[in-house]
């Protein structure tokens, strides 16, 4: 609310001064102990070494910044508040319709634009990694609103039962694919179960908790999963049985040599591109689909008021279930193809680092929405990429955004709701029946 | 009272720690009319609705519904959600508990969960859109569309129910409940918050659902205007014992019940004259 | 026999240490409701003063031990006190109002940013410090294993129950605690009976934060090195322990860090240490599966 | 006392108040009456900025409160029963009754708690009872009874009689009127119990779409014909 | 500009080894630009942080791929050298390593030089030492559960079986803690004496602390991380205790001592990985010189065909891209130095 006051104040330069002082107070009192000080190992024993230049320079960065910052925060506000609010339209929907379809657009014409850059393919590849992920964490988070912590498990489960039932059975990934994910799925129905009755916060701790058994289980059990070692070699998918070799075995054929092309290592990058890209968008239809459907609508109620579900006649056990399946399901299916990307996987690609990312991805983007998810995950994985050039301050960049992107849109980057059904559409569409 | 018994309570007793909320209570709710359940604040009646619908497990005694295609159900063995599936037995809340962020459309459609579950072959129909699917959910629609009339919400049937005021939200959490089929409707306080007029309407609908639906309400109320117009039988509690029974005409007049719950009365007297 | 009193001693001094970050956890928990990931963090932030200033005290000769360890105590708490209030201001304030997920997200942003804000400031490398109270008593001997325990072990299980009991009575006790629990359970109406809603959460961050730098000075004292890592596996202890003895309650707090301290000093010491976290975890789950709101939670009876 | 010059207020791009002049005298009770979604609950809570007002005035005691924060408005003597309640489920009774005395003056505690105890003795039965697990109406008495811990100079009421049985929403009207005439406290009541609400008032407004469109003396818009139409009767 | 890059965690747990790959690399291109580059152009250096992170470790390959470097030096972890280095052979980019995990190298990529032993030499060495020289004592075998510390304990664990000293206990602990209380109890109370270690040197150095702190006089055998100084500082006195296996000292290589002096003046102690990434620049610059190309065909047959004179001593490959000469010596830390121990 004090937000409020200040946004409605036109501020004196004064104002703006004080205030710039007192940050730049607290920014003396944050940076003494960790800015001015350090302590220095020299020969075995610490001791302490004087930074007043850095600590100077930091604070007078911080007076500047926030200056700054606060002069072009309220020109923007005096520049709004010239204006009358007018009820707006929302237009949201039509706008995310046509962000939606651009997207789509550009994602299919990636690979061919870019049919030199390895690298660009690469992290697009990932990219949609996440997103995939990130749709199948939304069905559990964003739609059932069950926070899970522990959504790394179900990627890990897919992955390893791909690398497993290949290297004991020689399974392809094609065969392995729909194994993995009823397999992940029946992880899911495992952890859902026993913690039917928790809510909120309980629920984190223990998926959290669900998803360390899964990577220590890895870690550990030596037999089963080649512990940290982690399994390699894991063959990559093939097109229709093409593999994307360079010498393809004895009397068969590669994708290459199918089609008389010069090997190149990019055709095998490209097509897991669109592998993946048919993955997702795959999933993408199926939970839009599922939102439009008894269960989906379900999953929201069960979000908004379990109680009033229950009252409604809902089982509420088997929905929450069914989220956690059809999520983990869909997490299982996204660990399949990242085995089969990588082609080498261990448990330290299953930490909560990563669940923390996959969960940044569907609350920033917005939760429950399709499209919020592609932008929160092209941030969250290109902005760390980006920082590759600032090394050392790319971790601290990466936190630094996560913190102001919620700061900015609390709400998530796209936070609208669409209804799953409308009276006028759907009488119309009935009416055509 | 010649009507058949619907649902009979037998000696319930409800207690919380040291605190009984209900104690030893005995009600028979008759099909196709209106009971109301009245009493001082306190006295157990929302408590008796938690012991109907699976909410709460009774300390002792039996809650048997007859239901008329399905037979005698023991409601107290029954937990949650199957009072309301199998039973159809349904409530509304003292506290309104909508969906807030779904449309009020939605919320209507969430009610028929069961119905359209089914239909979509477990979603594995409804994914693919096939005829069957859409045909259920054609009927749903047409069945929320029906009570949005009734209730007159056709106009914010696409507005988040969350954002409505209050008097609406009541409104549509009685709609919601009738999309699952009730043969017992339990209303919590319908009328809080409704004005005379408002409430007025509410009575008209309370007696058509009754008298051209079949659907016995069993009606906990404090707005005296609401139910002496239309029950058909009332029933009083105070401390979670049951200290009077009876027509309106008998409950107005009864001395414990004017004691306990409708104090003496003197020229502000509300029900006579809201209803005026 | 003497081998298992052994363990039990470093289980509770290790679950003391858990107790004492998680009731940090579970008070910042209590009034806005929110999993604080950043808290260990914080934790870490404290144990780098606490370096610092133990290195400052030694360049300049002071050795009287209660004076050191006073000294210390105060420097890090006032520092990080303000770092637990500025993280609020920056990453929570705003998001005061908006879904439970936003601060979430936020903190574990934070978190990742201190994390890489310490390494880049002090250095990846571990920071130690010489021992600070070395020695302890020889309680028992037996089949030539003696069992010790030693002054800092004494120090913090001290420490830890004291901060437990004040902190219990502040909270359950006093008028600044109920108004802490009622911003937690809604702020809009806190505020409208006159109460800073701000403000009191300031304050509970800063104390919050303070406790971590009680635990932060503890732990440099016991283990003597520290390293930016630490406050990751810390916080995820402290968080389970919270969560184990019922999120919101102090006591429980204490009970759960205990709890999780004697099973991973016992399954390590009789079973298997690589499956210890499994165990731990695995108890949890079973806890909760009976008692959902934890050992001393409150029941979340939701009266309809 | 309190005076509303123009007051408008939004949620999002809902328009709920569209400039709303209100006043109240010292030792008055005023009345506002209105449809469903008229903007009453929005018009009391817009005097405590939430939300708060985009245009218009606020003025209490002389001062302009327009842009004072929440926290700061009831240490001037506002106490407020909000809809819905808004009692603090995980607290006991008595400690709901201790977060409204939070500024008050501790003296005055005991004569307090016993005027509340003495209004409602099950708040005294329930004293250490959660809160939460109160009954409909019991909430509502502790509601009120919280409000009227910190000694008000200006009681807010929005459906102070909703969920109370019968016996006591007469109960109710009288402490209103009590508390008026024996602690000249000033009340601003919003009801759906329009009758009574008119019948104790001094003077009503009557709010439509977020605007004021009629004011009177109780008497005045008890007789007058558009208010018994649209809100006194049952419409057949 | 021929663009060379290092890749390893810059960021992250193991951050302190990044930084010693970097102050290494960076000398050794200063120095080769200052001499004239390699073949007529100068070097310029790309530096991809993993932090030892697989799924990172594919990205850096892909952006160093992008950046079409000539030459890699890296990665650090094993488990981020494997994944990634399918990604380098495919785009024709040798690579020299100092991941010592057996799998590196086993997987027959040709474009993998391992310029550092294997985990299972390593193990051998260190198990072997251990067997004869504590014959008798009870040995306690412990292993982080990383890749590499896994990996050595069980070759040591072997390497001692097979010599006749069979380990009392064998143990796992999780890395990142910080409370090793329980374990330290328990060797006390089997009778511990000597500890055979995998894994890194931070849980050394508590356990350590601890031990002493329980009255328990242990030491220790580990493998090549314990190089990293900060086990000194982090141990104090008890870091006398330690013994590790790591490659002949490059410090101690008289052929190296002006570059050792160039590293003390700026500062930087030549210790651990410092000057593997100074000796693996230096491979790429000879090898391309004798090769007169860059092309990765020319350089892969001159690197596995010559050997080359380093600053951590002469680097020749076999086929599989192991050093020939791998020789692993035992050292052991004394007074905060590090120096051959005692045969
Ligand atoms: N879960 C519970 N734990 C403890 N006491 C409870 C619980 N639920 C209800 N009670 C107590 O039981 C009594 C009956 O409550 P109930 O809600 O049934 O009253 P009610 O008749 O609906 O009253 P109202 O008209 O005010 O809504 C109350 O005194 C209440 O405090
Ligand atoms: N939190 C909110 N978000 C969005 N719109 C709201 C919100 N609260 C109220 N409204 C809208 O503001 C308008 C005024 O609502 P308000 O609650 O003030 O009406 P009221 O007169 O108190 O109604 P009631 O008699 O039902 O209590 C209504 O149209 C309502 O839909
Ligand atoms: C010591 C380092 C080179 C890293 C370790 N040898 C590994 O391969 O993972
Ligand atoms: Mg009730
Ligand atoms: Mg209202």
């Amino acid at each position: 609310m004090s937000a409020v006051i200040i946004a409605r104040h036109a501020r004196t330069p004064a104002e703006r001064f004080k205030d710039a002082a007192w940050v730049a107070f607290v920014a003396l009192l944050l940076g003494i102990p960790m800015v001015g000080l350090t302590t220095v190992d020299e020969g075995g024993a610490l001791t302490v070494q004087t930074r007043f230049g850095m600590l100077g320079a930091f604070v007078g960065a911080s007076f500047a910044g926030r200056f700054i910052f606060r002069w072009i925060m309220d020109q923007v506000q005096n520049r709004r508040a010239a204006k009358p609010p007018v009820a707006k339209i929302d237009r949201t929907p039509q706008a995310i319709k046509v962000i939606g379809w651009a997207v789509l657009g550009a994602s299919i014409t990636l690979p061919i634009v870019f049919s030199e850059n390895r690298y660009v393919i690469d992290t697009a590849t990932t990219v949609l990694i996440y997103v995939m992920l990130g749709w199948g964490l939304n069905v559990v988070v964003g739609l059932a609103g069950l926070l899970d912590l522990g959504y790394v498990a179900f990627y890990a489960v897919g992955a390893y039962t791909y690398a497993l039932l290949f290297s004991h059975f020689g399974w392809t990934f094609w065969e392995a694919l729909l194994v993995a994910g009823a397999m992940a799925a029946a992880f899911g129905i495992l952890l859902g179960y026993p913690i039917l009755r928790l809510r909120g916060d309980y629920l984190a701790i223990v998926t959290l908790g669900f998803g360390e058994i899964i990577r220590v289980i890895l870690v550990n059990w030596t037999e089963l999963s080649n512990g940290p070692n982690g399994i390699g070699s894991i063959p990559r998918p093939t097109l229709f049985g093409l593999p994307f070799e360079r010498n393809p075995a004895e009397g068969t054929q590669s994708f290459a040599t199918f089609f008389g092309l010069e090997f190149s290592g990019m055709h095998r990058i490209i097509f897991l591109y669109y592998l993946i890209l048919v993955l997702a968008l795959l999933t993408n239809v199926f939970v839009a689909r599922l939102r439009k459907l008894p269960v989906g609508r379900a999953w929201e109620a069960l979000r908004e008021d379990e109680i009033a579900c229950k009252a409604m006649g809902m089982n509420v056990t088997n929905v929450k279930l069914s989220a956690f399946a059809i999520g983990a399901m869909l997490g299982g299916f996204a660990g399949v193809f990242f085995a089969a990307r990588q082609g080498f996987i261990s448990p330290e690609s299953f930490t909560f680092t990563e669940s923390a990312t996959i969960l940044a991805i569907v609350v920033l983007g917005g939760m429950g929405s399709q499209l919020g998810v592609v932008l929160a995950a092209l941030v969250l994985v290109l902005l760390p990429e980006l920082g590759r050039n600032f090394s050392e301050y790319r971790m601290l960049l990466f936190g630094t955004a996560m913190v102001l992107i919620m700061v900015w849109k609390p709400g998530g980057l796209l936070a609208s709701r669409e209804p799953t059904i409308r009276l006028k559409q759907a009488a119309t569409e009935g009416g055509e029946a | 009272m010649s009507a058949a018994t619907l649902l009979s309570v037998e000696s319930l007793t409800m207690r919380f720690g040291g605190l009984t909320a209900i104690d030893d209570l005995s009600v028979s709710v008759p099909a196709g009319k209106i009971t109301a359940i009245i009493g001082p604040n306190g006295a157990g009646k929302t408590t008796f609705f938690n012991c109907l619908t699976g909410f709460y497990k009774p300390t002792t005694g039996s809650v048997r519904l007859a239901h008329p295609n399905k037979g005698e159900m023991r409601l107290e063995t029954m937990t949650g959600h199957r009072v309301a599936r199998d039973a159809q037995v349904v409530r509304t809340f003292q506290n309104i508990r909508l969906f807030p962020k779904m449309t009020v459309l939605e919320n209507l459609i969430v009610a028929q969960h069961n119905f359209l579950q089914k239909a979509s072959g477990f979603s594995l129909a409804g994914i693919f859109r096939l005829p069957g699917y859409r045909k259920a959910e054609a009927e749903a629609l047409k069945k929320a569309a029906h009570w949005l009339e009734r209730l007159g919400l056709t106009d914010i049937a696409d507005v988040a129910a969350g954002d409505l005021p209050y008097g609406t939200q009541r409104r549509i959490e009685i709609a919601r409940a009738l999309c699952v089929d009730p043969v017992l409707l339990c209303l919590d306080e319908p009328a809080a918050g409704l004005n005379p007029r408002e409430s007025a309407e509410l009575n008209t609908l309370l007696l058509s659902l009754c008298r051209e639906e079949g659907i016995a309400i069993l009606l906990i109320e404090h707005d005296m205007s609401v139910v002496m117009n239309v029950s058909d039988h009332i029933c009083v509690l105070n401390y979670g014992r049951k200290i009077a029974e009876g027509t309106p005409e008998e409950i107005r007049n009864d001395p414990q019940v004017i004691k306990a719950y409708l104090g003496e009365d003197d020229e502000d007297t509300a029900s006579g004259e809201k209803a005026a | 026999m003497a081998y298992a009193l052994q363990q039990l001693i470093n289980g509770l001094t290790l679950g003391a240490v858990y107790g004492l970050i998680a009731i940090g956890y579970t008070m910042v928990y209590g009034i806005i409701g929110m999993i604080n990931f950043a808290h260990g963090d914080i934790f870490m932030v404290s144990a780098f003063i606490a370096v610092t200033a133990f290195t400052l005290l030694a360049a300049f000769d002071i050795t009287s031990l209660p004076l050191a360890l006073t000294a210390v105590l105060i420097t890090a708490i006032f520092f990080t006190s303000a770092y637990g209030w500025a993280v609020e201001r920056m990453a929570y304030r705003p998001l005061r109002g908006s879904t439970r997920l936003a601060p979430l997200i936020s903190a574990i942003g934070m978190s990742i940013f201190l994390q890489n804000m310490v390494q880049l400031t002090q250095g990846a490398r571990v920071k130690p410090i010489p021992p600070v109270l070395e020695g302890g008593i020889e309680i028992w001997q037996s089949g030539g294993f003696t069992v010790q325990i030693s002054w800092t072990q004494i120090m913090i299980v001290v420490v830890t129950v004291v901060l437990m009991v004040a902190f219990t009575y502040l909270i359950t006790q006093t008028a600044f605690g109920r108004q802490q629990r009622a911003c937690e359970q809604d702020s809009t109406m806190t505020a409208l009976l006159g109460i800073n809603v701000d403000r009191t959460i300031s304050a509970t961050f800063m104390l919050g934060a303070a406790l971590a730098a009680v635990a932060g000075v503890m732990v440099t004292v016991y283990y003597g090195v520290v390293d930016f890592f630490i406050g990751f596996v810390a916080g995820i202890k402290a968080f389970t322990a919270a969560v184990l003895g019922g999120i919101g309650s102090l006591p429980g707090a204490m009970l759960g860090g205990l709890i999780i301290g004697l099973i991973e000093a016992f399954w390590a010491a009789y079973l298997s240490p690589e499956y210890k976290d499994v165990a731990t975890f695995a108890i949890l789950i079973l806890v909760l599966m009976f008692r959902p709101s934890g050992l001393l939670g409150r029941p979340e009876v939701e009266k309809v | 006392m309190l005076h509303m010059e123009g007051v408008h207020a939004h949620y999002g791009h809902i328009h709920a108040l569209r400039g709303v002049d209100v006043t109240v005298q010292v030792g008055e009770i005023v009345t506002l009456i209105g449809a469903n979604g008229a903007g009453k609950s929005t018009l009391m809570m817009s005097l405590f900025g939430k939300p708060g007002a985009s245009s218009g005035r606020i003025v209490f005691d002389g001062e302009d409160i327009t842009r004072v924060p929440s926290h700061l408005i009831s240490r001037r003597g506002i106490a407020i029963v909000p809809e819905g309640r808004r009692i603090f489920p995980r607290m006991t009774v008595l400690e709901n009754l201790l977060m409204g005395t939070a500024f008050a003056d501790p003296a005055n505690f005991n004569a307090d708690i016993k005027r509340v105890y003495a209004m409602f003795p099950i708040l005294e039965e329930r004293a250490s009872q959660r809160a939460g697990t109160l009954s409909g109406g019991e909430q509502q008495m502790l509601a009120i009874g919280r409000a009227l811990m910190s000694r008000p100079k200006l009681l807010l009421l929005d459906e102070p009689s909703l969920g109370l049985a019968p016996i006591y929403i007469k109960r109710i009207f009288q402490i209103i009127r009590e508390l008026n005439t024996e602690h000249g406290m000033t009340v601003l009541l919003v009801e759906q119990n329009a009758h009574h609400a008119l019948r104790v008032a001094h003077r009503g407004y009557v709010l439509q779409h977020g605007e004021i469109v009629l004011a009177g003396t109780g008497q005045e818009l008890l007789e007058s014909p558009e208010v018994r139409a649209a809100y006194l009767e049952g419409g057949h | 500009d021929l663009a060379v890059a290092i890749a390893g965690p810059m960021t992250g747990q193991y951050a302190s080894a990044g930084d010693q790959i970097r102050r290494g690399a960076e000398m050794a291109i200063a120095d080769i630009n200052a001499k004239g580059g390699v073949l007529g152009q100068k070097l310029k250096l790309e530096v991809g942080d993993d932090a030892c992170d697989p799924k990172q470790a594919v990205s850096v390959a892909n952006t160093m791929v992008n950046k079409k470097i000539v030459f890699m030096h890296g990665h650090w972890c094993s488990s981020s050298t494997i994944p990634a280095s399918e990604v380098y052979v495919e785009a024709d980019i040798p690579m020299a390593t100092v991941s010592t995990n057996p799998q590196v190298t086993e997987r027959g990529l040709k474009n993998i030089f391992r310029i550092m032993g294997r985990d299972d030499q390593q193990g051998m060495v260190a198990g072997g030492y251990i067997a004869d020289k504590f014959k008798g004592k009870k040995v306690a075998v412990l292993d982080d559960k990383s890749a590499y510390g896994k990996g050595l304990a069980d070759e040591m664990a072997k390497a001692m079986t097979a010599k006749g000293l069979k380990p009392t206990l064998r143990e796992s602990i999780t890395a990142g803690e910080k409370d090793y209380s329980g374990i330290v109890t328990k060797l006390k109370q089997a009778g511990v004496e000597v500890l055979a270690y995998g894994g890194y040197h931070t849980e050394v150095a508590l356990i350590l602390r601890q031990a002493q702190q329980a009255g328990l006089k242990l030491t220790v055998m580990g493998g090549d991380t314990m190089t990293n100084s900060e086990l000194v500082t982090a141990a104090g006195a008890a870091a006398d205790n330690v013994m590790f296996t790591f490659s002949p000292d490059p410090r101690k290589n008289p052929d190296a001592a002006p570059i050792v002096k160039r590293f003390r003046d700026a500062k930087v102690e030549p210790e651990g990985y410092v000057m593997y990434a100074y000796a693996a620049m230096q491979l790429f610059a000879d090898a391309a010189t004798q090769a007169k190309s860059t092309k990765f065909a020319d350089l892969e047959k001159t690197m596995r065909g010559n050997s080359f004179k380093t600053v951590i001593g002469e680097l020749a490959f076999d086929a599989k891209g192991d050093q020939k000469q791998p020789g692993f010596v035992v050292y052991q830390w004394k007074g905060g130095q590090y120096d051959y121990a005692a045969k």
